[in-house]
Order: C-alpha cells, then sequence, then structure tokens
C-alpha cells in the first residue's frame, strides 16, 4: 500500500511539473489554461489518491474523496469562466504563423 | 414562495419537493462529513440548518436527474477518465517537446443535445479533458479552443456527445 | 532539514509582497494580495496553528479578494490605474533600519515550541488540561474564544457586525 | 516517508514559484487569475500533503475543503468582474 500510494504522488508530481513548465513556455492565455487544466484533471487527482492510499479507510479518507470531488466539479467552471471573460474582453487567441 | 420576482425572460421551475430534498440530503451529507461526530444535538442541528439553507436557496430549482439518469452518470465517469489520461498523455508530450508544436484554433460545434443538463455536462467534460476548452455556450452552440489537431477531432469526432446524447435520450427536451 | 520548505515559502511571500507594490493595476494588486494570504495560510499551517490558517485563508483570500473587488466595482475604471509616486528617500532607510532592529530584538524570544517558555508555563496548561472538563468543548482554541473569553468575543462580534452592516449600506445598489 | 514527503512538499513550493512568475509576470489580467487558480490548487495539495507529513491528514482536510469552496467563489467573482469591465 505504501509503495502504491508514492508510485501515484510521484506520478501525479510528474503531470504538475509538466503543467508548470507549460504555464511558462505556452504562448497566450488560451493555450496556458490547457495547462492548468492538465494539472486540476490528474496531477491533483494522483497526489490525493496517494494521500487517500495512505491513510486506508477511515472518515479522513471520505474527505479527500469529497475534496476531489469539490475540485472536479469547480475546476472547470472555473475555467471555462476565465476563459469566456478573455473572449470576450476580445483577446485574440495566439496563432502559429503560417510558415 | 413564488417566483414572480424574475423577470419574463428568465425561465424558472417550480419548487419541486423531490429537489428539496435532494438539496437536504447532499447538504447533510456535506455536513456528517464535516463535522464527523454523531451525537443527537449535532444530528439534528445539521438537519434542521440543511433543510433551512435548501429552503431559502430552491428559488428557482434546476433540473433535478433521475434515479436512472444518476446511474449512467457513474458509468460515465471512468470512461471519461480513460479520454481524461490519454488526452493528458498527449498534452504533455506537446508541451515537453522541445519545439513546441501547438497550433491553436477556435472551432465552432454545433451539437444536437435538447437539454440543459445534457449540454452543460457536455461543456464539463470538454473542458476537463486536457487540451480542450469550453469557451463560450450559447444553447447548442459551443465555441471550444483546442490546442491541437488531435486535441480538436476529440471534439469533432463528437465521441463525447454521442454518448451524452445516449444517456439522455430518454428525457423530454427543453431547450 | 525542516527548513527547505520554509525558506521556500517565505521566499514566496516576499516576492508576492514586492509585487503588489511594484505592480501597475490595482485588480493585478487585489489578486496578489489573494495569494500572499494563500501563502501566508501555508506557513501558519506548517506552523502547527491550523485554526488560523483557517481564518487566514477564510477572511485573506476570501472575504478580502471579494470585498476589493466590490470596491473596485464601484470606482469609475479610469481609477483602476494605480499612480503611485516613488517612495520618499527617508523611508528607504528608515524601514530596513527597524526591520533590522525587529530582528534583533526577536533574537531574544523564547525557542519555537519551547516547553518552559513563559507562554507555555502560566496559564496554558490549565486550558489545556481542564477546558474539556468545563465547557465540553473539543477545540481548545474555540472553547478559550467562545467560554472564557465570551463576553469579549460578544462584543468583537457585534463591531463587525455593524462594519458589515456599513459596508452592505455603502454598497447598495441603487434599484431605480 | 518522512524525507519523501518533505521533498514532495519543496518540489510543490518551487512550483508555485512558476505560477508565481506567470501571476506576476502575465502581459493580461486574464494570465494572472490564471495563476492565481494554480496556486489555489496547489495550496490545497500543499495543505493535505503537509497533513499527511504531520499524521493529522483529518484536521488539514478540513482547511482544504474550506480553501476549494472560497476558491471557487473568489474566481467566480473576477471573472464576473473582469467579464463586465472587460480589460484594464
Amino acid at each position: 500500500m505504501e509503495v502504491m500510494s508514492i508510485i501515484c504522488i510521484l506520478a501525479g508530481l510528474f503531470f504538475l511539473i509538466v503543467a508548470a513548465i507549460g504555464v511558462i513556455r505556452l504562448p497566450d492565455v488560451f493555450s496556458r489554461s490547457h495547462a492548468v487544466s492538465l494539472t486540476d484533471s490528474l496531477g491533483a487527482f494522483l497526489v490525493l489518491v496517494g494521500v487517500a492510499l495512505h491513510e486506508g479507510l477511515s472518515p479522513s479518507m471520505l474527505k479527500i474523496i469529497a475534496v476531489l470531488a469539490l475540485l472536479y466539479i469547480q475546476n472547470p467552471v472555473i475555467a471555462h469562466a476565465t476563459v469566456r471573460a478573455a473572449l470576450r474582453a476580445g483577446l485574440k487567441p495566439w496563432k502559429k504563423e503560417a510558415s | 414562495m413564488t417566483n414572480d420576482s424574475f423577470p419574463s425572460g428568465v425561465r424558472s421551475r417550480p419548487i419541486s419537493s423531490q429537489f428539496l430534498i435532494l438539496k437536504t440530503t447532499a447538504l447533510f451529507v456535506l455536513w456528517i462529513l464535516l463535522s464527523a461526530s454523531f451525537d443527537w444535538i449535532h444530528l439534528g442541528l445539521g438537519l434542521v440548518l440543511s433543510f433551512t439553507v435548501a429552503w431559502v436557496n430552491s428559488g428557482h430549482s434546476p433540473f433535478v436527474p433521475k434515479f436512472r439518469l444518476w446511474g449512467n452518470i457513474l458509468f460515465y465517469l471512468p470512461w471519461l477518465f480513460v479520454k481524461i489520461v490519454q488526452s493528458s498523455l498527449h498534452v504533455s508530450k506537446l508541451i515537453l517537446h522541445p519545439s513546441l508544436p501547438i497550433d491553436p484554433r477556435l472551432i465552432n460545434v454545433e451539437t444536437n443535445l435538447g437539454h440543459h443538463g445534457a449540454v452543460v455536462l457536455l461543456g464539463n467534460s470538454i473542458t476537463l479533458t486536457p487540451g480542450t476548452i469550453t469557451a463560450e455556450v450559447d444553447r447548442n452552440t459551443l465555441i471550444v479552443h483546442a490546442l491541437d489537431e488531435v486535441s480538436e477531432q476529440d471534439v469533432t469526432s463528437k465521441s463525447i456527445e454521442s454518448k451524452i446524447a445516449a444517456m439522455f435520450k430518454d428525457e423530454e427536451p427543453d431547450l | 532539514m525542516t527548513f527547505a520548505l520554509e525558506f521556500t515559502l517565505l521566499i514566496l511571500l516576499l516576492v508576492t509582497a514586492a509585487g503588489a507594490i511594484f505592480v501597475k493595476d490595482l485588480i493585478s494588486a487585489v489578486l496578489l494580495l489573494g495569494c500572499y494570504s494563500f501563502f501566508l495560510a501555508l506557513v501558519w499551517a506548517w506552523l502547527g496553528a491550523v485554526d488560523v490558517a483557517f481564518v487566514e485563508a477564510v477572511v485573506g483570500a476570501g472575504l478580502a479578494t471579494v470585498l476589493f473587488l466590490l470596491t473596485l466595482f464601484g470606482t469609475a475604471p479610469k481609477d483602476n490605474r494605480l499612480r503611485r509616486p516613488p517612495p520618499p528617500m527617508a523611508a528607504v532607510i528608515a524601514l530596513p533600519l527597524l526591520g533590522i532592529l525587529l530582528l534583533y530584538a526577536a533574537n531574544d524570544l523564547p525557542e519555537f515550541g519551547d516547553p518552559g517558555s513563559p507562554a507555555s508555563v502560566h496559564i496554558s496548561p490549565t486550558y489545556l488540561e481542564q477546558s474539556y472538563s468545563d465547557t465540553r468543548t473539543p477545540n481548545v482554541v474555540t472553547a478559550v474564544l467562545m467560554d472564557y473569553r465570551s463576553l469579549d468575543t460578544m462584543v468583537e462580534t457585534v463591531v463587525i457586525f455593524a462594519a458589515g452592516i456599513a459596508c452592505a449600506l455603502l454598497l447598495r445598489r441603487q434599484t431605480s | 516517508m518522512k524525507i519523501f514527503l518533505l521533498c514532495v512538499l519543496v518540489l510543490l513550493a518551487l512550483l508555485i514559484g512558476a505560477y508565481l512568475y506567470r501571476v506576476l509576470q502575465g502581459p493580461t489580467i486574464f494570465d494572472r487569475v490564471l495563476g492565481l487558480n494554480g496556486i489555489s490548487t496547489k495550496a490545497i495539495l500543499l495543505l493535505i500533503v503537509i497533513g499527511m507529513y504531520f499524521e493529522r491528514v483529518e484536521m488539514f482536510v478540513d482547511i482544504s475543503t474550506g480553501y476549494a469552496l472560497l476558491n471557487l467563489v473568489g474566481a467566480l467573482a473576477v471573472a464576473k468582474f473582469l467579464e463586465q469591465r472587460g480589460l484594464p
């Protein structure tokens, strides 16, 4: 169980690092939001599952699952709200130059 | 409590007792999770409070899924998760690639879902999948920002939409 | 070894605070203050003060951000730009000196978590041992705030309530 | 295990630095909002891993639930504000 939780946390950290690199490297708001949603949907999931596996069956595991459900419900809403605000404010998405 | 205070353009359903019970139950479960104590005082207080909050906030009750639909959604989630893992790997590959081979574009997606709940579910699924994000929703039209060609095909191939349409085929359209 | 996280968080705090001062428009400053509250709450949680961390998160990151934004809603759009004069020379010299003086004074404080420090021998053991049998409240901080000092807390609540009503009156939208 | 968790914590804090760079640097206000959302997700994770480090997860999970709920309110307020006000 311990090994499983360590593997889960490491895999989650990989996605978190990739997302952080993406947030720095990608060119504009719209593409950066993809990187952020990458973190939110898979990195956080794997880290939290790792912690829940470490805890075993207990009330705190249920609470962690509740936090996870909360993240999964709210993160798309926040990402959508931000991107919609950006689009309505008249930002143009970055385009690859025709080469 | 009537819904006369809403402007005429906004459609609002009357308070359904089903929705009230559902909301009370959800709030009560949250209360138990957060308090983690099982005295009579705590449980009774939680029940009263969650009912009060549900009652005060039941101005415009949204669509309440039937029991059958809940089951379908529960079976839909693992499938969505596999989808999320696939596209996460794809987006990671894009980001870690030295030359950053992205080609972002905005696409219009016309859907045939005639249901509020279905469109909300579709938009959330698209946003939750890395590589695509819903930027604007207007009834049956979604504007989606996709990171590259492969991500775009995720949306245009309508695999998510057909799945949701199969789930919602018994509901009467309300859009 | 355990200093690694503290140092990282404190450096993040410093960077955020400096950024909030030097950033150009007010909305960005509000967002940076939200970040600052997040980091401060993390520091509190790392030091073991979970209740303080909770209050910091609720008030600093949640309520304060929303209230600042409501205030910005009420102002004209061109006021969102920050026009700040450069800091006076005296402040640039005097404030770091004051900081060094405070650090020097903090040298005499007891160690973190020292069991023989005045704060942990005077009245804290009484609270820790007797609060549950006295008040039946499982959380010691709540017992101190709500039972031993309940009058104090009540008057504080009255003040906050009055301030809330004043804010609601000021921020009220004109319906006509 | 403790050493491993400490390394995870420090790594998460450094990742927050990347997002903070985006908040400080971001050309538009929306970049800053995006960075703030990323930071708050990381803060939730950090809190839970801190709880795991101290072996008192049940206490820290409560705070992270509060964080998550507040984060939603704050982010939606900012998004609504920007939608009505437009680009500053």
